[in-house]
């Protein structure tokens, strides 16, 4: 092979390293049991999925762009207490609901947008701090209670399976994702998220509008997370005001293994959707295979680390950051 | 074991000699809540402040949450007493944690009431208003075999792990099932009262096991997102459900498949502790621990307990109107 | 090391332009804190209380010290909460409630703390992953081991663990005495050492700092295992606080440590900062949440107010001007 | 006496990039006492092998020798120790520490008896060392200022100072003169001249050739990473230089046009007490002299909407005023910057060519926020090949190629919006002559194109070769302004270097 071709090979590698991961897992998962090659048990992963995986589409549109959002679990728990309250129980209610509750997650991420662009803070600790301002939002809200009904029908219909097979809410899922990807490679936005994450001073040399894209990525990033607070809700009900709690370090080890980066300008939403299968494929293989709980968490660590690990080496291998 | 909690039932009845607390009203009630995101505490914390509303002579019901954090709940009690409350009721994050604290909370002439936790005989616990996880475990577990007709295969679903519950729960089943050797435990699994990863967990019990004939769940905020699963999967038939308990959630899951019922977990915990800690004030004699416990909700007397109209995240409870949360 | 902006103009404009919020930030928001908790609020000022503050901030404050190393060195460290959670559990059940166990176990238990961190240090060289990413793996590695251990709350502190952690000298804390011998020599260190010369500089500019010589994969190396250790040594003082090896003890304390010690203006992209600042950030978080706790305010909006005051605060902290980057 | 074995030798040396051969098997060998040169277009594989030699990066095949002897396997701290000093091209400082600390960065000296055990660094001997040091050498610093707070040619300084820290026998200098002014290239080059006497090997990669013929003893060539040949700099030509770097002549250079007519164009510049005026018409390329540090950067930067609050620059044109107070108001407006310091805030280096080319005209190719993709490569194409981009494809990513090659791409960027006012801060910076000239053919074509450019340089001949007028700045003031037909090199950099006042009043 001509090194030429060695390059690109490696480059190609190095691009797709998380689906190989992804693929990887499956086989293994297929040697260990065969629910794997079962469609009905992997759409139902995918349903699984959807909460998390939804909230990292937007999360990696913000981490592209060079910044992260640590206050999507929070915006999740916030907007599924939020979405049942307004729902009230009443069918009537379902559309207005979802609306406002995408507007709710939607200001959340506009206001951790406004305070990245105008400021020079970083948001990793920035949105932290917003984190437990919503999460303590949350709880003023309910009371402590997560209250609010779900609209007759609603749930139904998001866990029903077309054909008795494809659930509803995996197409959801899938559907976003696809429009993720869509508006990430072809529109100017995603392109102004690469350019901004590559080289903020030189998209501002360039006359590309950072402030304002950053504010839209962060507001994009608490719709996606709204989004995804509601798909929690279509999954399993509300049972508690913190239901969101944690997701966010899954989003992020999801969004990370799928190539997109903390420096930003790089990445994107098809590795992220295929961290998150990788993840949730892992945890339901510990789970499969019968590991004890503890040992459930060390696997995951280790799958977490050597993911990463795989990925990182494959990138060196390119002679790329 | 049994001779265990024969020494505790023993230690329950004791007297408490409530002289050295003393104490003339004005009263001042601080309540250090291990966690205060959940349900069940927000309802038992109404409970102390309806119990509050009835005594004059208490000036002020002051809480503190420890978002679970048991360093947290050290801290907040030593702030608690500086700022001279007379009573103290608490719910822990980890018994053996605040331990210290709690001693310290009754050198400096503060009674300590355990609210709505499992007996804890400790010196710097004074009295006790407590819910045994043991035992309610057992009731489910038993109740769970009757069921079952003594034999078959079941799954475990328990709270966050190290937690006082879950380690309660699974050692009153596993003590149930020494009486049922046709029963066998699958496995024990940990979805930390959070009805979407019992279900995801369940949905991959269901891959992993072909038959699973019962599940063990105390919790009913738990058992909603394990029958879910078993729903979606389409084997709801196969399996019996355990009691939970009188979570909405769960009774409301209960009034429409009459199943299951509920071994109760009241947050009426909270009201009793009020009362003991007033008793306690005033000098009157208590004893070390009132168990609190309601009757048995069984499927078919469910109706009485069921809010149709309350959020799944909900308590049935005797609460009046103006002390119940917000819907 | 003050950090001055270019040099030139006179006006008073300039000197408030040139106050660099990210080194002076976090005293004056002690000193308004301190301030008016101390003018509002008659039990703040009980000897007893500043002892509890002092008392409360003392784990913390071990962890914000090792944290500091990390971050200085352009790193993060997510494992620390649960390093700290397996040391509490583990010397409780270790010690049992005897006295002399405590120095062999704690010494055991700082090695343990050390040899965690020094397996990131080496995973982090031997890999190309995002130190976040590592150590946010090692927290749920961690949690397993903490879980395989024990499911429950095990052992107990002995007599000197609990004296180190909740006993006075003349009124004034052990556990505090120690932090501040602990940071005395951590600040020296970065200070005054060439590993600290080069620690900052890894933080600075990894690429040149190697190009000048610097062993960057051994100061990274360093820094995680000084991170570990601080988690052993806040481990030891959480057992004798809490008197019992409880597993989720250490849960969440990571995410606190990092926002104390970017409170104290340490730069999250390394290279800029100091510890002694990083434990000021540390006693103000503790202050705030006993202002909170004397003022009565509702456990839910302390929530919402912790976050608004961690937002306002980092804001009010940002770097003078973007870093060249 | 005549030193049997050289200092330096390298055989077969050579490095390979994922796809790219950057030195492929290149023979050396230089002396003790002796100034050796190395030059050749951008992406020769200069700094390749210094990089190489410096220990920075690892060799592919080959060997190094000292003294004859093989120098094995070398890390950054090994050749240090072995006696490489090195000023790389590339900023090589750690930006929040002194200067006094980035000096002795790795090498810090420790106090004396117990303190030394724990690694205590003397941290007064450092700073007094430091400035011993930098006094010796007329470096005019302060050992305690931060590194970031520095001028580009102050931070080029303070590596100059490293690497002349402790005991080198070998100093390499990768293109030092590219941001000193000329007192202190003099400087420099006097110290050059001081540490070839003390039997110093100098080796020395320089893009100004005239420059590399007055130092340079030896000069070697290298050409797409390969040796060409190695000659005594005395019997050496330019234009023989050239020949051999790039394989033909230098092209002759247009006579500079005439001044331009009216001034349709005004820029107002103002900068504390400080206020000044530059006329330009479209068509018209305009030269902005001065030393480094004499405020041209600033007064660009701010016509392009990213001053920094103490610069102000307003436009008229044809008597219309025109704002641009960001960086996007000064694109609407047509004014486009092209930076002097690509890698800060010129490329995004992580992505691929196209992209970088089309960063600021996306508009150009949305409709409805959609990107019309073709469209956008074609043009994108077409362009960067007018241009004579080398490069492999528009998806390889833009940081691995050559300085010159780079500076074509951000170059292309601006074309692309089709600017009416092009500033451009040190275009050839960095690039070889072949591209030096393909860069002057691109702006003459653009100025015929009715596009007026203002040009900054630190290199004379450059503004002599290009423009009609040359603005000249000192201490941040506009001091003079110069028509190019009737200056001569001497004139500028009188002006520009604070001789006789000059003539332009600054008032208003
Ligand atoms: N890290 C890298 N990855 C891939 N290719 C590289 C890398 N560094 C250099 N190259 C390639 O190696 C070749 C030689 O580069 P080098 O920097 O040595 O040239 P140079 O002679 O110093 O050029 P210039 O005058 O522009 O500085 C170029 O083609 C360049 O693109
Ligand atoms: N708006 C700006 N943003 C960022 N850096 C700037 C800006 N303006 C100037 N600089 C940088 O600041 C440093 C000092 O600027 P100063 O105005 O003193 O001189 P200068 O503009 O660099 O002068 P010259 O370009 O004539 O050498 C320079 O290195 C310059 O690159
Ligand atoms: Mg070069
Ligand atoms: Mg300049």
């Amino acid at each position: 092979m001509t090194p030429e071709a060695r390059a690109r090979l490696d480059r190609l590698l190095a691009a797709n390293a998380i689906f190989l991961a992804l693929i990887a897992v499956w086989l293994v998962g297929a040697a260990v049991s065969d629910a794997f090659l079962m469609p009905n048990y992997l759409f139902n992963v995918v349903r699984q999925i959807a909460p998390v995986g939804i909230a990292a589409i937007g999360v990696t549109y913000v981490m592209i762009l060079g910044g992260v959002d640590l206050s999507i679990g929070a915006v999740i728990s916030l907007t599924a207490v939020f979405c049942a309250v307004q729902m009230d129980g009443d069918a009537a209610n379902t559309l207005p609901a979802i609306l406002l509750t995408c507007l709710v997650g939607m200001a959340i991420g506009a206001i951790n947008g406004a305070l990245v662009a105008f400021s020079r803070v970083t948001p990793f600790i920035l949105t932290l701090g917003t984190a437990v301002a919503v999460y303590g939002l949350t709880q003023i809200y309910s009371g402590g209670t997560a209250r609010g009904e779900v609209a007759p029908g609603f749930r139904d219909l998001a866990n029903t399976r077309l054909d008795g097979l494809v659930p509803v809410l995996a197409i959801v899922f899938v559907a976003l994702a696809a429009l993720g990807l869509a508006v990430q490679k072809t529109t100017s936005f995603g392109r102004r998220l690469f350019l901004i994450g590559s080289n903020p001073q030189a998209a501002l040399l360039s006359g590309l509008p950072v402030r304002r894209t950053t504010v839209i990525a962060y507001a994009v990033s608490g719709l996606f997370g709204a989004l995804g607070g509601i798909a929690l809700l279509a999954r399993s009900g509300v049972s508690s005001t913190s239901a969101g709690q944690g997701l966010e370090f899954q989003v992020l080890a999801a969004v990370v293994l799928g190539g997109t980066t903390f420096e930003g300008g790089r990445g994107g939403i098809a590795g992220t959707v295929a961290g998150v299968l990788v993840l949730v494929m892992a945890f339901n293989l510990v789970n499969i295979v019968g590991l004890d709980y503890h040992l459930q968490l060390v696997v995951m660590g280790a799958i977490i680390i050597l993911a990463s690990a795989l990925y990182g080496h494959l990138q060196a291998r390119t002679g790329r950051a | 074991d049994q001779a265990a909690r024969d020494a505790q039932d023993k230690a329950a009845a004791e007297t408490v000699d409530t002289s050295r607390f003393k104490e003339e009203p004005p009263y001042k009630i601080g309540v250090s809540a291990g966690y205060l995101s959940n349900s069940w505490v927000v309802f038992a914390l109404q409970h102390i402040r309806w119990e509050a509303s009835k005594h004059p002579e208490v000036e002020e019901v002051i809480v503190t949450d420890a978002a679970f954090n048991p360093a947290k709940q050290v801290s907040d009690i030593e702030d608690l007493l500086r700022q001279d409350i007379d009573l103290l009721l608490y719910w822990p994050v980890d018994d053996a944690a605040i331990a210290d604290v709690l001693q310290r909370a009754v050198d400096a002439g503060v009674p300590t009431i355990n609210t709505g936790g499992g007996f804890t005989d400790s010196p710097g616990t004074i009295a006790n208003a407590y819910i045994s996880q043991w035992s309610l475990g057992e009731d489910v577990a038993r109740r769970l075999m009757e069921d079952l007709d003594g034999k078959g295969k079941i799954i475990a679903m328990l709270p966050i792990a190290g937690t006082t519950a879950a380690v309660d729960q699974l050692d009153a089943l596993k003590t149930v099932l020494k009486e049922y050797p046709e029963v066998e435990l699958l496995t024990a699994e940990y979805g930390d009262w959070n009805r979407a990863k019992a279900k995801q967990i369940t949905e991959n019990l269901l891959q992993r096991y072909p038959r699973i004939d019962g599940v063990f769940s105390p919790a009913g905020q738990m058992s909603i997102g394990v029958a879910e699963a078993f729903e979606e999967a389409g084997r709801l038939d196969e399996v019996t459900m355990s009691p939970g308990d009188e979570y909405n959630g769960w009774l409301k899951w209960v009034a429409e498949h009459r199943q299951g019922g509920a071994v109760t977990f009241p947050t009426r915990a909270g009201q009793v502790a009020v009362q003991k800690g007033l008793k306690i004030l005033k000098g009157e004699p208590v004893t070390r621990g009132t168990a609190v416990k309601d009757p048995f909700i069984s499927p078919e007397n469910v109706d009485a307990h069921v809010d149709m109209e309350a959020p799944d995240d909900w308590w049935a409870s005797e609460l009046p109107p103006e002390f119940l949360p917000e819907r | 090391m003050a950090l001055a902006g270019r040099s030139g103009a006179a006006a008073p404009l300039a000197v408030l332009r040139r106050l660099d919020l990210s080194v002076t930030g976090i005293w004056i928001l002690l000193a308004v804190v301190i301030a008016l908790a101390a003018i509002g609020l008659p039990q703040f000022r009980e000897p007893e209380n500043l002892a509890n503050i002092v008392r409360q901030s003392t784990v913390l404050g071990m962890l914000a010290i090792g944290q500091t190393f990390v971050i200085l060195a352009g790193l993060i460290d997510l494992s620390v909460g649960m390093a700290t959670g397996l040391v509490v559990v583990l010397t409780c059940a270790l010690v049992d409630g005897e006295a002399a166990m405590t120095l062999p176990v704690a010494i055991l238990m700082l090695l343990l703390g050390a040899g965690i961190g020094a397996v990131n240090g080496l995973l982090a060289n031997l890999f190309r992953i995002h130190p976040l990413i590592l150590t946010f793996g090692m927290l749920f590695i961690l949690q397993g081991a903490i879980f395989t251990y024990a499911d429950r709350s095990v052992g107990r502190a002995s007599e000197p663990l609990q004296t180190l952690a909740n006993g006075d000298i003349l009124g004034i804390p052990i556990a505090g005495i120690a932090v501040l011998v602990v940071l005395a020599g951590a600040h020296l260190l970065i200070t005054r050492t060439r590993f600290g010369h080069h620690l900052v500089a890894v933080g600075g500019h990894a690429e040149n700092a190697r190009r000048a010589g610097v062993n960057v994969a051994r100061i990274r190396f360093l820094a995680f295992t000084l991170s570990g250790l601080s988690a052993g040594l806040a481990g030891l003082i959480l057992a004798g606080r809490l008197g019992t090896g409880y597993p989720l003890a250490g849960t969440g304390l990571e995410l606190d440590a990092i926002v104390a010690v970017v409170l104290g203006g340490t730069a999250l992209s390394g290279g800029r900062g100091s510890v002694i600042r990083s434990v000021a950030g540390v006693l103000v978080l503790s202050l705030a949440s006993n202002l909170l706790n004397l003022l009565e305010v509702s456990a839910f909006v302390q929530t919402f107010t912790k976050g608004l005051i961690v937002v306002a605060v980092i804001l009010a902290n940002q770097p003078r001007r973007a870093a060249a980057s | 006496m005549q030193p049997a074995t050289p200092l330096l030798e390298v055989r077969a040396l050579a490095r390979h990039y994922a796809g790219v051969a950057a030195l492929r098997g290149v023979d050396l060998s230089a002396v003790a006492g002796e100034v050796h040169a190395v030059v050749g277009a951008n992406g020769a594989g200069k700094s390749t092998l210094m990089n190489l030699l410096s220990g920075t990066v690892a060799p592919s095949a080959g060997e190094i020798l000292i003294d004859g002897r093989p120098a094995g396997p070398l890390t950054p701290a090994l050749a240090r120790e072995i006696g490489i000093a090195t000023v790389y091209q590339e900023f090589s400082l750690v930006p929040q520490l002194t200067v006094a600390r980035n000096v002795f960065l790795g090498r810090e000296p420790l106090k004396a008896g117990t303190a030394r055990r724990l690694g205590a660094v003397d941290e007064a001997r450092m700073v007094a060392d430091t400035a011993a040091l930098l006094q010796r050498h007329h470096l005019a610093l302060d050992p305690q200022s931060v590194v970031e707070g520095l001028s580009v040619a102050q931070q080029q300084m303070v590596e100059l100072a490293r690497a002349l820290a402790g005991s080198s026998r070998v100093l390499i200098l990768d293109e030092p003169t590219a941001v000193l002014s000329l007192a202190e290239q003099r400087n420099l080059f006097e110290i050059i001249a001081r540490l070839k006497a003390d039997g110093l090997l100098i080796l020395y990669v320089s893009h100004r050739l005239e420059e590399v013929l007055e130092v340079a003893d030896r000069v070697t060539v290298l050409r797409d990473g390969a040796l060409v040949a190695t000659r005594p700099a005395a019997g050496l030509d330019l234009e023989e230089l050239v020949t051999l770097m790039v394989g033909e002549t230098g092209r002759h250079r247009a006579p500079p046009r005439p001044a331009g007519g009216e001034g349709r164009i005004e820029l107002h510049y103002r900068r504390g007490d400080a206020e000044g005026r530059i006329r330009l018409d479209p068509g018209e390329i305009v030269g902005l002299g001065g030393l480094v540090g004499a405020g041209r950067t600033s007064l660009g930067r701010a016509l392009c909407g990213l001053g920094r609050g103490d610069t102000e620059v307003s436009v008229r044109w044809d008597g219309e005023t025109i704002q641009c107070n960001s960086p996007a108001a000064a694109m609407r407006a047509g004014f486009v910057y092209l930076t002097e310091d690509r890698k800060r805030d010129g490329l995004f280096a992580n992505l691929d060519i196209l992209t970088n080319t089309s960063a600021a005209a996306l508009s150009q190719f949305a409709r409805a926020g959609f990107l019309n993709r073709r469209r956008e490569r074609r043009q994108c194409s077409e362009l960067l090949q007018r241009m004579r981009l080398a490069a492999r494809s528009l998806d390889m990513p833009v940081d691995q190629l050559s300085g010159g090659n780079q500076q074509k791409v951000v170059f292309g960027r601006a074309l692309l919006r089709g600017p009416r006012l092009l500033v451009c801060d040190e275009p050839t910076r960095g690039v070889d002559i072949g591209a030096k000239a393909e860069i002057y053919d691109l702006l003459e074509e653009l100025a015929g194109q009715g596009v007026a450019v203002l040009v900054i340089s630190s290199e004379i001949e450059e503004l002599l070769a290009l423009t009609s007028r040359i603005v000249v700045m000192r201490d941040r003031r506009i001091v003079t302004e110069l028509p190019t037909a009737e200056t001569d090199e001497a004139a500028v950099l009188l002006a520009a270097s604070g001789g006789p006042e000059g003539q332009m009043e600054t008032k208003q």
